[in-house]
């Protein structure tokens, strides 16, 4: 299982307030939600992961290696990730063209390249639209198209930044699907989401930050337990929950079906 | 454009000399400078100019932009000076001989001449750029009369394009992650440029599209529309104006009557 | 709405809609971010005409007319005043394209070579009598003036050596530009060439 | 039941020119004056080409080839689209375009609406600080819109939209970039809004708690109306929808209403709640 640490992690943006620091974190689970309010650091991370920013100081090590000793694509290989927004980076005529250009930054072979590519749009339910114009696709297909370039090249951690956010249900279930798949395969996913609905029900880790720091790493089950704990870093309990407590029951509950399995024993 | 980005976040309550001065009257003096500088030879007269527009931008504030301007002109017109001063086809005499190499008179007085009218141009213009905001001049034209397409025409670049830089970054680092070639022809490096462009450009697009969508639906071509008071008060201006508008008149009528006059 | 293809008698014709409206600052914010991207690569190139070519594709000649025109003027008011009287050289590659590409000159990768060639003449043609009115006939970019200083040294008339200058730079500019703007344009989703287009007809 | 079926829609069909197969297809729908309609469905059921109907846009600014008749409080978004338009406050999916592209502060963005419409200045004043407070954008009045975030910048168009006091409000998923808490407030809001209410969303859970309707598209079909009662308890597969947490809890537990339907919001499953025990 591939394992994160961060040691003394320090950064500073140029001209701002905010600060980043974090003495020690080791994130080691395969699905691993990564919550806090907007400005709390979230971003920053994968940013530090993924080399577009460098530490002020400190260690980030990827399965014992140091990060900023990997070649661009040793780190390519380790670690994808896809932002918020896939108009970031779609720029090819086709779906095909876009997952084969990423792999093309990663290897060499024509024919493979064309194989994997089409492996991952199966993967992300586009194998009709391959020979389409990226940006006639649906907000939520254009969405799947950049998860399809991460996981044809196959790195051992996928970082996701807000992928639910703007999705219809159906592509919501898929990519919830997928991240299970990737998980139960060995690969470690790390999710910035504001769902805490999702965070709750389908992940295995919580990690909520404020203020550029950690303040609590563990099962969704301890976190949702600490009603001032999430006042604190200005979360809200998922919606099983705030219904749960509006009948009485302060428990916490993760889903519907968690709800149901309490009550049913 | 990044000096008027910054004046117009902070419109400051006090105005200064310069606030009294509407944005057109500014605008004409540019002209009116430039018509002088280009109606004489006279270095001296030149050297006045640049001394009166740069003392206006001394009295105002000197920005960073107005220098990087005038930094790449200095250079171009240090060029011309060598250029001119070696090769100018009038040249005959020595002006002076560096190293061996014969500067002419002719040719140095010729791009002296090219680089004061370009020096006093920056100047003055630069006296419109550091003193007026955006917004000031969107609503001083509307009030004059300027239609508010024309006037969306004219400015809404300097608004738009903060958010182009955003979005520029934001695909460069999304388009980072993914790797990039290294790059050693110009092809290549053309290449290269496409991964940002093509979204950019297609985010762009979108947006005008949406935001010409959202124009109509916000009624901006309503008749009832009214134009927005100014933040200061000016003095003087259909003055200024007039006086102005003659002066670049007398100024073009009388480099056209010398010319005839050539022919004559 | 009409469905056939091109129609040559309208290219001229000009409303500025509402689209138009929002697309000429579009283009004109692309011809800085293309500039500053070809400056941050240290590209021998200045790029800074994509987005008055595009706009001339999407909505005709006028529209890239006047992207072009408001482009150097907004530029000269806010960052390079002498730019403002390269404002007609704009003009003139707007009205370029625009005509160009409504004739077909933009349909296939060797047209477009043929249109870049017109385009950049007609950037040049426009561009020497301004280059020396204001600098001598230089143009400000190191390799073309040294051409220029040979040419001027070995008894070239100013002319001649301005414009050969100048053309120099324009060939390579535009033709990298026009490639840049023919394969984006490509890739544009039909309904915003439909959305921009709508106004030409 | 006798209704005032002030918002009508019949066979209304939507072709883009160029496309192969309609946007929308033979829709029929009615409503009452001062209903919220939550608007759901996959991506590409034709949501936002229906946002673009009912405000307007198609085919007054984008070309599309309208069929049927359609009527808003009375009033046709086709036949004057000026007058129709000062009754209308509409919020397109991207906040930033949205923007004036010509505002110096919040402040100024929310008064663009007004000013077009000449109202006097001291007015605008009063109306520009009630719309940012119920967005709860009044510390942000000063500063300029780009140093807002993608939340934000939804309150303010939100905010832009309702400064004109409008009869009817077009919403297209005006929540999709605000923070679970932004989110709440925003519906808390909404259910206490006069105006005609046509909001197209993915929260199934905020919109059955205050919706009056719900329209359910799937591949441009109009394929379901009603309360948000009816049309959860017969939900199909077929729409891709998800149950709201209500329906599902009380499925699971088997809170039946006194109907033998199961409740869709907080208020039925309570009634649920007591009815089973």
């Amino acid at each position: 299982m591939p394992q994160i640490e961060l040691t003394q992690l320090q950064y500073t943006y140029p001209q701002q307030s905010f600060r980043l620091a974090i003495h020690h974190q080791v994130l080691s689970d395969s699905l691993i939600a990564l919550v806090g309010q907007n400005g709390a650091g979230k971003s920053t991370i994968f940013k530090l992961l993924t080399g577009l920013l460098t530490a002020d100081s400190g260690s980030i090590k990827i399965n014992h290696q140091e990060l900023s000793d990997l070649t661009p694509k040793q780190r390519l290989k380790l670690i994808g990730i896809t932002f918020q927004n896939p108009d970031d980076q779609l720029f090819n005529a086709t779906a095909q063209k876009e997952v084969e250009w990423s792999l093309s930054q990663v290897m060499a072979n024509k024919q493979q390249i064309t194989l994997k590519a089409k492996a991952a749009l199966a993967k992300v339910g586009l194998e009709q639209q391959a020979g389409e114009n990226p940006y006639d696709l649906s907000l939520s297909e254009r969405k799947r198209l950049t998860v399809a370039t991460v996981l044809a090249v196959d790195p051992l951690v996928y970082l996701f930044d807000e992928p639910l956010m703007s999705l219809d249900w159906y592509s919501k279930q898929m990519m919830t699907k997928i991240f299970h798949q990737l998980a139960a395969s060995g690969h470690q996913i790390i999710t910035i989401t504001h769902d805490m609905d999702w965070a709750a029900a389908e992940f295995e880790s919580l990690s909520v930050m404020a203020n550029g720091h950690f303040k609590f790493s563990g099962t969704p089950k301890a976190f949702f337990s600490n009603r001032s704990l999430i006042q604190e870093v200005g979360l809200l309990p998922p919606k099983i929950m705030t219904i749960a407590e509006k009948l009485g029951d302060s428990r916490p509950y993760l889903s519907v079906e968690d709800y149901y399995r309490q009550h049913s024993k | 454009m990044t000096d008027q980005r910054i004046l117009s976040e902070n419109s400051h309550p006090k105005p200064r000399w310069y606030n009294t001065i509407d944005p057109i009257t500014k605008l004409l003096m540019i002209l009116d400078f430039s018509l002088l500088s280009f109606s004489t030879h006279r270095l001296l007269l030149e050297a006045g100019f640049i001394s009166v527009t740069f003392l206006l931008l001394l009295l105002s504030k000197v920005s960073p932009t107005t220098l990087k301007a005038l930094g790449f002109s200095l250079f171009l017109i240090l060029t011309m000076l060598v250029i001119q001063g070696l090769f100018y086809s009038k040249n005959q005499v020595v002006l002076l001989t560096i190293l061996g190499v014969n500067f002419y008179k002719e040719g140095i007085i010729y791009a002296a001449t090219l680089g004061s009218r370009v020096l006093v141009i920056i100047l003055s213009t630069g006296f419109f750029m550091v003193t007026t905001s955006i917004s000031e001049n969107a609503k001083y034209l509307e009030q004059t009369g300027l239609s508010y397409r024309t006037i969306y025409l004219l400015m809404s670049v300097c608004y738009i394009l903060p958010e182009m830089m955003r979005n520029m970054h934001k695909i460069q680092m999304a388009q980072k992650v993914r790797g990039t070639n290294p790059q050693k022809t110009l092809m290549q490096k053309l290449k290269s440029i496409l991964p940002v462009l093509i979204p950019l450009v297609i985010k762009t697009l979108d947006q005008s599209m949406e935001r010409s969508i959202s124009l109509q639906l916000r009624g901006f071509n309503n008749p009832k529309r009214r134009a927005l008071a100014t933040p200061y008060h000016y003095r003087l201006a259909p003055l200024a104006h007039i006086s102005l508008t003659m002066i670049a008149i007398l100024l073009i009528g009388w480099q056209i009557w010398s010319k005839i006059n050539l022919f004559l | 709405m009409k469905m056939q293809g091109l129609n040559h008698a309208n290219i001229w014709r000009f409303k500025l809609t509402t689209a138009t409206m929002t697309l000429i600052p579009a283009a004109v914010g692309i011809n800085y971010v293309a500039k500053a991207l070809a400056e941050g690569l240290k590209l021998p190139v200045w790029l800074g005409s994509l987005g008055t070519f595009l706009a001339s594709m999407l909505a005709g000649p006028v529209a890239g007319a006047i992207s072009g025109f408001i482009n150097n003027v907004i530029y000269g008011l806010t960052l390079s005043p002498i730019s403002t009287v390269y404002a007609i050289t704009s003009i003139g590659i707007g009205v370029a394209v625009g005509v160009l590409h409504a004739k077909g000159w933009f349909s296939s990768a060797s047209r477009v070579f043929v249109s870049a060639l017109i385009i950049a003449i007609v950037s040049a043609v426009i561009s020497t009598p301004l280059n020396v009115i204001f600098w001598g006939g230089q143009t400000g970019i190191a390799w073309g003036d040294s051409l220029f200083a040979l040419l001027v040294a070995n008894h070239a008339p100013v002319w001649l050596a301005s414009f050969i200058d100048e053309f120099v730079l324009d060939i390579l500019d535009k033709v990298c530009v026009a490639y840049l703007a023919f394969f984006i344009y490509r890739q544009l989703p039909q309904r915003m060439v439909r959305f921009f287009g709508d106004d030409q007809q | 039941m006798v209704k005032n079926q002030s918002i009508s829609l019949k066979n209304l069909s939507v072709k883009y020119p160029g496309s192969t197969a309609p946007q929308l297809k033979q829709m029929t729908a009615q409503a009452d004056s001062g209903q919220i309609i939550g608007i759901v469905g996959n991506s590409r059921s034709g949501k936002t080409t229906l946002c673009q109907v009912l405000s307007g846009v198609i085919p007054t600014i984008i070309s599309a080839k309208v069929s049927g008749t359609y009527t808003l409080n009375g009033h046709s978004p086709v036949d004057d689209w000026p007058a129709y338009n000062q009754l209308t406050g509409v919020v397109l999916q991207n906040p930033a375009g949205q923007l004036s592209g010509l505002a110096d502060t919040v402040a100024d963005e929310i008064a663009f609406d007004l000013i077009n419409q000449g109202i006097q200045e001291a007015v605008i004043t009063k109306r520009v600080n009630q719309a940012a407070m119920q967005m709860g954008l009044t510390a942000q009045l000063t500063q300029h819109p780009e140093s807002l975030s993608g939340g934000q910048l939804q309150r303010l168009a939100i905010a832009s939209a309702i400064a004109t006091d409008p009869q009817i409000l077009i919403l297209d998923d005006p929540t999709s970039e605000m923070d679970p808490v932004g989110r709440q407030q925003f519906f808390n809001w909404l259910a206490g809004v006069k105006a005609t209410t046509f909001i197209v969303s993915n929260e199934i859970d905020d919109l059955c708690e205050i919706a009056d309707l719900i329209w359910v598209l799937q591949d441009g079909h109009l394929v379901a109306q009603g309360t948000p009662h009816q049309v959860f308890n017969h939900l199909s597969a077929n729409w891709q929808l998800p149950a709201p947490t209500s329906f599902q809890l009380a499925q699971k537990m088997n809170w039946r209403l006194p109907t033998s339907d199961f409740p869709v919001n907080f208020q039925e499953l309570r009634e649920a709640i007591h009815a089973t025990n």
